[in-house]
């Protein structure tokens, strides 16, 4: 892992300095940060040469770009419609139980987050739900807590 | 002059009479508007009350408008618009029968009398309404019924009281 | 020139350029489309969508601001559909927005205001979101107040901060419900980039964006009868002013506007023009050394060009963006600072006043000034050399306060000791006088002869292009000033940050070679403050302009080093130009600042 | 002569001047709600308090006289510190919904806010009223906006004599209209508007009828007519910030034209018509007076213009009726014209029409929905909108009312003549009247000045004048050496002085002109604010400017009026005139 | 049966007939103008929503005189329900990239992009795999044309295709003004032509079996086949390829558990159909088809009789809440006030009548808002509201 100064360097000889890499940008650094802290988009504007408010009202458009620290592992949890009907609430009640924290808190190991989001496109297989970009479908409460042991074992052995 | 105390027979006049009457009080004022607040005492006296109708004929007799009766009697609070009962109850709202539960009072004969303050049953026979200390402090909480004084009244007491009046 | 266009706007056939948009072809035939988040001087938006208007045969309305006119188009600006579409929308903008318009600092000048009032809506049927939401109003600036309640996103401040400032203090940040005006990370705009220019003000249409208001304290300070309070008023005031109490743009209200500061209580009614000519002497001296240095005794060290300090905003532009070219600034302060110094001092002096008891105001075309009087240094007189600044709006504000019936007031002349002015002061109102005033010092205290120009005036350097260069080439020069013959003086002129920036790139790239810059932070300079009465546009701005080289033309002494008073000052007090004392008093220093 | 001092200016003024007085014509400008020119001042709202040294409160300069060698402070700190309070205190019982208050950026309460400066706030009180009566054709009443300055008492009470507006109750439960039980719609309101003129906030207001005029516009099956009242010309462009007294017609006609009326007419023209009507009334009334025995012939004949004074005497001389001329005012005529005439020379259906009248006056809304004003279940009139609503709807339009070139009304109903322009004034209709009744009666023309009858101008209360006749035409022989004498009020209080006379047989009168708001239709309470006798002034000079400017300044000589008797009407009085022209009044209740 | 048109399953698009290079070769080996000439006797319509005649669009910015021109495939599948793009990008790649690389070919292009959304992060890296073996095809007919992925990163307003330039280009993914078009000024101001994945899916169809084929399917202005995201209440969620035209009473007899009350048809921005009007119901783009016709993206969804419509219309204005750019007022400030009218009616803080203001204000949505998002907002507002008055009401 590299420091995040060193990371935005790398990016940026990566994608180039101009505007329009700025989004591949944001979004390396949310990869490994999983979040974009006040300094690495400090950081990023200096890197591009782009006023620092500009690069936070980009990050801020987009709800993948996460501008609060976040866990190691984000848990999204569709919650449009179909994903809605057919029991999205069961799921987050599961989770929430399970973590011990509820929707847009982390657990205080850093390790999960939780958040809803819109339309995961995995309608046919309602419910579903991204941890990080692994996908999820078709969820039950006890899937979900299958799924979640899974993450916490993994964890456990110093992954 | 017809004064206040020859009016006492009202009792036995018929609607018209009473006009009638109201109509020689209001020359016997010459019509004057500094006048006004006596003739509307004595129309109170006449009709118990001072209804709309009233005003209207006082505004007639005496060539102002109607609005502007109207805005003086609604200045002093010994007007009242809505007929009396016959026993006016009326709770001591000064500090001292305050503080001794005046307010739990109020509420009990709010709750026992189905009407609130300034409004009158309607059977006719009660008014409620609340003063601003009469100068009993020490018979606190004070209530009167027409000019009785009832000493150191609370809730439990009233629905007597007022039993004993109907 | 390309073929015209024929359109129909209201049943009304007109001929326009293409390329024109349908709100520029309705104004020119006098139709009337109201707007929000349209400004003349910015790029246009098109997100308020109270300009929409109904081309026939569509079935969408189009946002006549945004829509470019096109051969054979029907235009209808008052139909059934555009009248209701343009109501609902209004509503909604109300629902939104804090409608407390009684405690509002912008009653009275607000165009949510007068657009609720011009389309009378009278029911609230909406829910009103503002209570729904946690508005937190930001007055930890000096300057700038800003207050989201009232914020109808019409993002003007947003592209004025970006477009015309070059600065992107302010930002739009979040999507959807969320969305609003913030900073970076929302900090307080004291924490951020901000140079407090109060451009942004000048360009909100609500009380989203204010300044910071100091009248209340200005009174108190008047009532007290221990204080001895004094005034001073920028030149781009009096060519204000008079707009917030019902004259025309651009009238001229000097005598007027003394006399209803002597009626406020003020003790004495002072000219910031007056260190104006002062800081053309000391700044011209300082050019002429700094050249001296750099022509006859080749130190390396000299910093060329040197570039004016006057403008608050523009300062700390530089101490943000460009903190190593620092010492390119002359050193003199402000004219408002240097006023503040000497009043304090000569000032008290002369009077035979303890400086403690003074309380020193300014009324200035500026929100910077705010934050300039509140910078540590500002305290050479040995305390704060400024008290209190207020803009030309705050000053219409006192006058109403008053009960002073303006129009009708008699002129009357500044006190005197500090008071007196000469044209050169005057200029400085605007982008280029600070220019054009010190090479007619410095040209004669060269040469000994008047600049070249006719009447004095340097048109190269007057008009409202963005950067406008001169050279004056000197020649024949005094004695002393030998090593100067036949150098070609190199100057330019910014106004508008934005223009600052492409001066100092250009400079940074080694693309251009100067020896003397102004810049001043605001658009058309001072008179295009962000204390200036709003509205604001090109064109005001120029009638602003006018009035004051009218005002110059009509002073009898247009030469700084001309002024009486200023002659006295050095022989009284300040002995010469960049002496120790002047040192002390008239000159500062700048400190670097984080851009990000 | 008295010396006193204010914000340290020594200033000398009369004996009986109050502070605000002096300050204001030594142009110090105090706040102020409840003080109202010319008319006993109350001083309820105390915002005008100003600091007198060596008293211990402060003053209501509104009702304090100037003393000798009084040093008075309008602005000093305490007055200052005061003055906020009292205004948070009035908003602590206000709506404080500006945006959507029609009177918004033109209310004084919102003006002294900008002025005052609040930035907390820190009484938030119980809101004592709530009761909005829209119950009235003119004018709404909303309590809850309310500031209790009372003005609209003052104006009602003493210059119009109504008095129906008054306080009620006494504390913070005080509001201010008619009785509690009665409505607007239903009282002895003569819906004359007038406390809607001078109401500071947006406690009263006339019923907005924009909406009713747009939708006609938009609707393509009408046909729709407006047209204009005299007044309203010279009263219209301080909407648009022109100076008071600036003559607006070309511009407004060619605004009109821009919103999407289809015929735009002119009240004036009508004007003309009722001079032709209510002069040969009255030269019958005068006749059967002069020359027959029996008593029917009722004088002096009064004016029937103002639909104010009309409600007003229907309800307090009910008995005296028959005094008033029997014509219609001219803008009922002008509609009752539309849907007949008119529509028969264009051949519209009568009912495709849509007669809209902008007019100074709030009342006219109520005239249009008297029942003798249908004709066959139609409206003369379908709309009426007042000056400052037409304002409203020009703005409302995006139209640049400024830059606007000229535009011309519309015939057959738009000529007019210079006697028309004057009936928007106070002794207009009778200077109209008796330029063309003189000259009917003698060949010749009214002798004055400009053919102007000097006492019969300006702001007076009460104005009356008298005309001997000499050598009139043989048919007229009976009235020679006749002194004809006439008198002209506005503002019901002097009319309810004229009538009084009336009734008690000592009315030396033939003929009497009353309109209903002080100074005539220029004042009228549809009229832009503010309005004082400056203004007036200024508008009624217009309205004289305007007269003299005409080619033909006699309704007689109308070209269009001979026209319209000719092709239509036939003679005055005649036939189709009384069925079109004329009407009836109702006897009302005195409260 | 209403409709003359049966339902009628099609496969095209994931069927791998032929191999994609030789479609490759093959067509940008023929002149722009036949290619061209070819889509627009197709009658093929754009996918993605808004169904502009695909020939015409790439006919426009053929004709526009500029050395640098894009072609961008809208990856940005946001509307709920839908799901067509993801199951194409990750089953036929190729045939995107191929219909790419053609009409780079037809308009002069050098340079294609994929905007793939965020939440589509995991069909990356084979997508990858898949562009680079298309390069070096690419290199070895010696075709120049480069594709790239850019990643969206949530934010539903990019499927917008002006939006989706300005997140292209490192801002805020908010709508431009319109006009210009991307026709004349697309990414970085320069000409483009931006198509829907399955619109370019389709194309690979006709440049396969010619035109005819594809014409011969659906009716008069809705030709061809569509594939459409089946989910809600059915018990085959899927996607599925059918020809247009087919009456929503056939295709709920196919996909509904008898007991479907009403069918949500375009996704959130799209319209909802109750079941007494199945019948009636044509689905195809706007044109005269008997009936409502939808403008669709293929989302169905089909609710059964024990859901709230309430909670339905709640849950989509949760989402326009929140995905709205914010920029204009009608949609930023409409949609919270729809929001917020339906739960104050639901509440009964406010009385049914409150509905009719609100449909007022949709249609106002409708007329001045700035992009498609705020327009469309008033389909299922007002097609809800509507038909199931009574389950708003508290």
């Amino acid at each position: 892992m590299y420091p995040v100064s060193e990371l935005i360097r790398n990016l940026a000889d990566q994608h180039g300095r101009n505007r329009h890499n700025l989004l591949p940008i944001l979004q390396g650094v949310v990869e490994q940060e999983k979040y974009l802290s006040e300094y690495s988009m400090i950081e990023i504007a200096r890197e591009l040469d782009l006023p620092a408010s500009e690069v936070y009202g980009t990050a801020t458009f987009y709800s993948f770009l996460e501008y609060k620290k976040m866990g190691k592992y984000i848990i999204r949890v569709c919650k449009t419609i179909t994903c809605s009907m057919k029991g999205k609430n069961q799921v987050v009640k599961a989770i929430e139980d399970m973590l011990k924290i509820s929707v847009g808190e982390t657990t205080p190991d850093g390790n999960f987050s939780l958040l809803q989001t819109n339309c995961l496109g995995l309608c046919h297989k309602a419910p579903a739900m991204l941890i990080n970009f692994d996908v999820y479908t078709d969820l039950t409460p006890e899937k979900v807590r299958e799924i979640l042991t899974n993450y916490i074992n993994k964890k456990g052995k110093g992954e | 002059m017809i004064t206040t105390d020859e009016v006492c027979n009202v009792q036995t006049m018929t609607e018209e009479e009473k006009y009638n009457l109201l109509k020689t009080v209001i020359l016997d004022y010459e019509r004057k508007e500094s006048n006004l607040i006596q003739i509307l005492h004595m129309a109170q006296a006449i009709f118990g009350f001072l209804p709309v109708e009233v005003q209207h004929f006082i505004a007639n007799q005496m060539e102002l408008s109607v609005s502007k009766i109207n805005s003086v009697l609604t200045f002093y609070s010994f007007f009242s618009t809505q007929p009396k009962g016959k026993y006016t109850v009326s709770i001591c709202l000064g500090t001292a029968c305050y503080v001794r539960g005046g307010k739990e009072v109020l509420n009990k004969l709010r709750s026992v009398l189905g009407i609130d303050v300034g409004a009158t049953t309607d059977d006719k026979v009660f008014s409620l309404s609340i003063m601003r200390c009469i100068g009993a402090c020490g018979l606190a909480p004070a209530m009167t019924i027409n000019k009785k004084v009832y000493k150191q009244v609370n809730p439990n007491k009233i629905p007597l009281i007022l039993g004993m009046l109907k | 020139m390309a073929k015209k266009i024929k359109i129909t706007i209201n049943e009304l056939t007109v001929e326009v350029e293409p390329g024109t948009s349908i709100l520029e072809a309705a104004r020119e035939t006098g139709v009337i489309i109201p707007t929000l988040c349209y400004h003349k001087d910015l790029c246009v938006a098109g997100n308020c969508r109270v300009c929409v208007v109904e081309i026939v045969g569509q079935k969408r309305l189009s946002a006549a601001c945004a829509t470019p006119c096109d051969e054979g188009m029907d235009i209808l600006t008052n139909s059934f559909k555009v009248r209701n579409s343009r109501k609902h929308i209004i509503e909604l903008l109300l629902s939104e927005h804090n409608a407390d318009c009684t405690r509002c600092y912008k009653n009275g000048n607000c165009e949510l205001q007068k657009l609720a009032s011009d389309y009378k809506i009278m029911t609230q049927d909406f829910i009103r979101l503002v209570p729904l939401k946690n508005y937190t109003i930001d007055q930890f600036s000096p300057s700038i107040i800003k207050d989201d309640s009232k914020c109808i996103r019409c993002q003007r401040c947003v592209r004025t901060c970006e477009e015309l400032q070059g600065v992107n203090a302010l930002t739009v940040a979040y999507k959807g419900d969320r969305m609003k005006i913030a900073t970076f990370f929302e900090k307080p705009m004291n924490d951020v980039i901000c140079t407090n220019c109060g451009q942004c003000i000048n360009h909100c249409p609500t009380g989203a964006l204010v300044e910071k208001n100091y009248i209340e304290e200005v009174w108190d300070a008047i009532a007290d009868k221990n204080c001895h309070v004094i005034v001073q008023t920028a030149p781009a005031v009096r060519v204000g002013l008079g707009e917030e109490l019902g004259y025309e743009y651009g009238s001229r209200v000097t005598g007027k506007m003394v006399a209803a500061l002597k009626r406020l209580g003020f003790d004495a009614v002072m000219d910031t023009d007056f260190t104006a000519d002062l800081t053309i002497l000391e700044e011209g001296t300082e050019l002429l050394t700094r050249l001296k240095r750099a022509l006859v005794n080749h130190d390396p060290d000299v910093k060329l060009p040197m570039a004016t300090s006057c403008s608050p905003g523009w300062i700390k532009y530089i101490e943000h963006m460009y903190p190593e070219y620092l010492d390119h600034l002359s050193t003199c302060k402000s004219p408002q600072q240097m006023f503040g110094a000497l009043a304090k001092t000569y000032y008290a002096r002369a009077r035979n006043l303890d400086p403690e008891k003074i309380v020193s105001v300014s009324i200035m075309p500026c929100t910077a000034k705010k934050f300039e009087s509140n910078r540590p240094e500002m305290h050479d007189s040995g305390y704060r050399d400024v008290d209190y600044v207020l803009t030309t709006r705050e000053l219409a504000i006192m006058i109403k306060q008053a009960g002073i019936d303006f129009m009708k007031l008699g002129d009357m002349p500044f006190d005197r000791l500090m008071g007196e002015s000469t044209g050169a002061g005057v200029i400085f109102g605007a982008t280029g006088g600070v220019m054009e005033a010190a090479l007619r010092t410095a040209y004669e205290l060269v040469t000994g002869r008047n600049v070249p120009f006719e009447n004095l005036n340097i048109m190269p350097v007057r008009g409202m292009e963005g950067v406008k260069e001169a050279s004056i080439r000197i020649e024949n020069p005094l004695e002393q000033w030998a090593f100067l013959d036949g150098v070609e003086l190199k100057c330019a002129v910014a106004h508008g940050l934005i223009n600052a920036k492409k001066v100092m790139d250009s400079i940074l790239s080694g693309k251009s070679q100067y020896h003397f810059i102004e810049f001043m932070a605001c658009p058309g300079g001072c008179l295009g403050g962000g204390g200036q009465p709003i509205p604001t546009s090109p064109e005001i701005r120029r009638k602003r302009a006018e009035a004051i080289y009218a005002e110059d033309l009509g002073m009898p002494l247009r030469k700084s080093h001309q002024n009486p008073e200023i002659v006295k000052i050095y022989a009284d007090f300040l002995e010469k130009p960049m002496s120790e004392k002047s040192h002390h008093l008239l000159h500062t220093k700048y400190s670097p600042r984080e851009r990000f | 002569m008295i010396n006193l001092t204010i914000n340290n200016k020594v200033l000398q003024v009369e004996e009986g001047t109050t502070i605000f007085e002096a300050a204001k014509q030594n142009n110090i400008l105090i706040p102020h709600f409840c003080y109202m020119e010319n008319v006993h001042q109350i001083g309820s709202c105390r915002i005008c308090v100003v600091e007198v040294e060596g008293g211990k409160t402060l003053m209501a300069s509104c009702v304090t006289p100037a003393t000798e060698g009084m040093i008075v402070h309008t602005n000093s700190e305490r007055v200052r510190q005061v003055r906020k309070v009292i205004f948070e205190l009035m908003l602590s019982d206000h709506p404080k919904e500006c945006l959507s208050c029609w009177r918004n950026q033109n209310c004084e309460l919102q003006e002294l806010g900008n002025l005052i400066q609040l930035h907390e706030f820190r009484y938030e009180g119980a809101k004592s009223k709530d009761i909005i009566d829209s119950s009235s054709p003119s004018i709404i009443r909303d309590s809850s906006k309310c500031i209790l300055c009372r003005r609209c008492v003052t104006v009602c009470n003493e210059i119009q004599g109504v008095g129906l507006m008054n306080p009620h109750h006494r504390g913070f439960s005080t509001f201010i209209g008619p009785s509690e039980d009665e409505l607007l719609g239903e009282s002895v309101c003569t819906n004359c508007g007038q406390c809607v003129l001078v109401c500071p906030v947006g406690a009263l207001k006339e019923k907005d009828s924009t909406a009713t005029v747009w939708e006609a516009l938009y609707d393509k099956t009408k046909t729709v007519v407006v047209q204009t009242a005299p007044a309203v010309r010279a009263a219209l462009g301080e909407i648009f910030l022109y100076e008071p007294g600036t003559l607006v017609t070309g511009k407004m006609a060619a605004a009109l034209h821009q919103l999407g009326f289809n015929y735009v007419f002119d009240t004036n023209f009508a004007a003309d018509l009722t001079i032709m009507e209510e002069g040969s009334e009255f030269l019958e009334r005068v006749r059967n007076a002069f020359t027959s025995t029996d008593k029917k012939a009722v004088l002096p004949m009064i004016t029937s213009c103002s639909p104010g004074w009309i409600k007003f005497m229907e309800h307090r001389f009910p008995d005296q009726l028959a005094h008033l001329s029997s014509c219609k005012s001219p803008h009922m005529m002008l509609g009752a014209l539309t849907k007949s005439y008119f529509a028969e020379k264009m051949n519209i259906d009568p009912a495709k029409l849509f007669v809209v009248s902008v007019m100074p006056c709030t009342a006219k809304k109520f005239e249009i929905t008297r029942p003798e004003m249908f004709k066959d279940g139609l409206a003369d009139v379908d709309a009426v909108i007042t000056t400052r609503e037409l304002g409203r709807m020009i703005k409302d339009a995006g139209i640049d009312f400024r830059n606007l070139p000229d535009g011309k009304f519309d015939s057959p109903l738009g000529l007019s003549t210079g006697a028309a322009d004057i009936f928007g004034t106070t002794g207009g209709v009778m200077e109209a009247a008796l330029r063309t009744v003189y000259e009917l009666v003698t060949g010749r023309e009214m002798p004055g000045k400009k053919l102007h009858i000097q006492p019969l101008t300006g702001l007076n209360r009460i104005k009356t004048a008298a005309l001997k006749i000499e050598n009139p035409l043989p048919e007229f022989a009976f009235l020679n050496g006749v002194t004809v004498k006439v008198a002209v009020t506005s503002g019901l209080r002097g009319a309810a002085e004229l009538l009084d006379e009336i009734k008690s047989g000592t009315s030396p009168y033939h003929f009497i002109e009353i309109m209903g708001c002080p100074g005539g239709c220029i004042s009228g309470g549809g009229q832009p604010r503010p309005v004082n006798d400056e203004i007036r002034t200024q508008r009624l000079e217009a309205i004289y400017r305007e007269d003299e400017g005409k080619m033909v300044r006699k309704s007689h000589e109308n070209e269009d009026i001979m026209l319209l008797y000719r092709d239509f009407l036939g003679v005055p009085l005649g036939h189709k005139s009384h069925e079109l022209l004329h009407t009836v009044y109702t006897q009302r209740s005195k409260n | 049966m209403s409709s003359n048109y049966q339902l009628k399953r099609v496969d095209f698009i994931f069927k791998d007939e032929k191999d994609w290079k030789e479609i490759l070769k093959n067509n940008i080996n023929r002149p722009p103008q036949e290619l061209i000439n070819e889509l627009i006797s197709s009658e093929l319509k754009g996918r993605g929503g808004a169904g502009f005649p695909t020939g015409l669009k790439w006919k426009l910015t053929a004709e526009v005189d500029d050395m640098t021109k894009y072609v961008i495939c809208n990856a940005d599948e946001g509307e709920p329900g839908t799901f067509k793009d993801r199951e194409i990008l990750s089953k036929v790649p190729f045939k995107v990239l191929t219909s790419m690389a053609v009409c780079g070919h037809v308009i002069g292009s050098k340079e294609g992009y994929i905007y793939l959304r965020g939440e589509y992060f995991f069909l990356q890296p084979e997508l990858n795999k898949a562009i680079c073996e298309f390069e070096q095809y690419c290199q070895e007919i010696n075709f120049d044309f480069r594709i790239r992925i850019f990643m969206g990163s949530g934010a539903y307003i990019c499927g917008e295709e002006t939006a989706l330039f300005e997140s292209m280009e490192g801002k805020r993914g908010e709508p431009r003004n319109k006009p210009p078009f991307p026709s004349n000024f697309g990414y970085m101001g320069k000409p483009t032509v931006i198509n829907n994945v399955e619109t370019l899916a389709h194309t690979y169809t006709i440049f396969e079996f010619g035109a005819k084929r594809f014409y011969d399917l659906g009716v008069q202005y809705s030709r061809g086949s569509k594939l459409f995201s089946v989910s809600g209440d059915t018990p085959k969620p899927g996607i599925y390829e059918l020809e247009l035209g087919m009456s929503l009473e056939d295709f709920v007899d196919e996909f509904g558990d008898g007991d479907t009350k009403a069918v949500q048809v375009g996704g959130a921005s799209g319209f909802l159909v109750p079941r007494k009007r199945f019948g009636e119901t044509t689905i195809g783009f706007q044109g005269k088809l008997t009936g409502i016709s939808l403008p669709t993206g293929g989302s169905m969804m089909l609710f059964n009789s024990s859901r709230s419509m309430y909670n339905v219309l709640d849950n989509y204005l949760e989402f326009f809440r929140e995905e709205s750019c914010g920029q204009c007022t009608p949609c930023r400030v409409g949609c919270q006030q729809l929001l917020n009218g339906i739960k104050a009616v639901k509440r009964g803080e406010k009385n049914a009548l409150y509905l009719d203001k609100l449909l007022r204000l949709t249609e106002t949505m409708q007329y001045t808002a700035k992009c498609g998002l705020g327009q469309s907002v008033a389909n299922s507002f007002s097609s809800i509201v509507e038909n199931f008055r009574e389950e708003m009401i508290y």
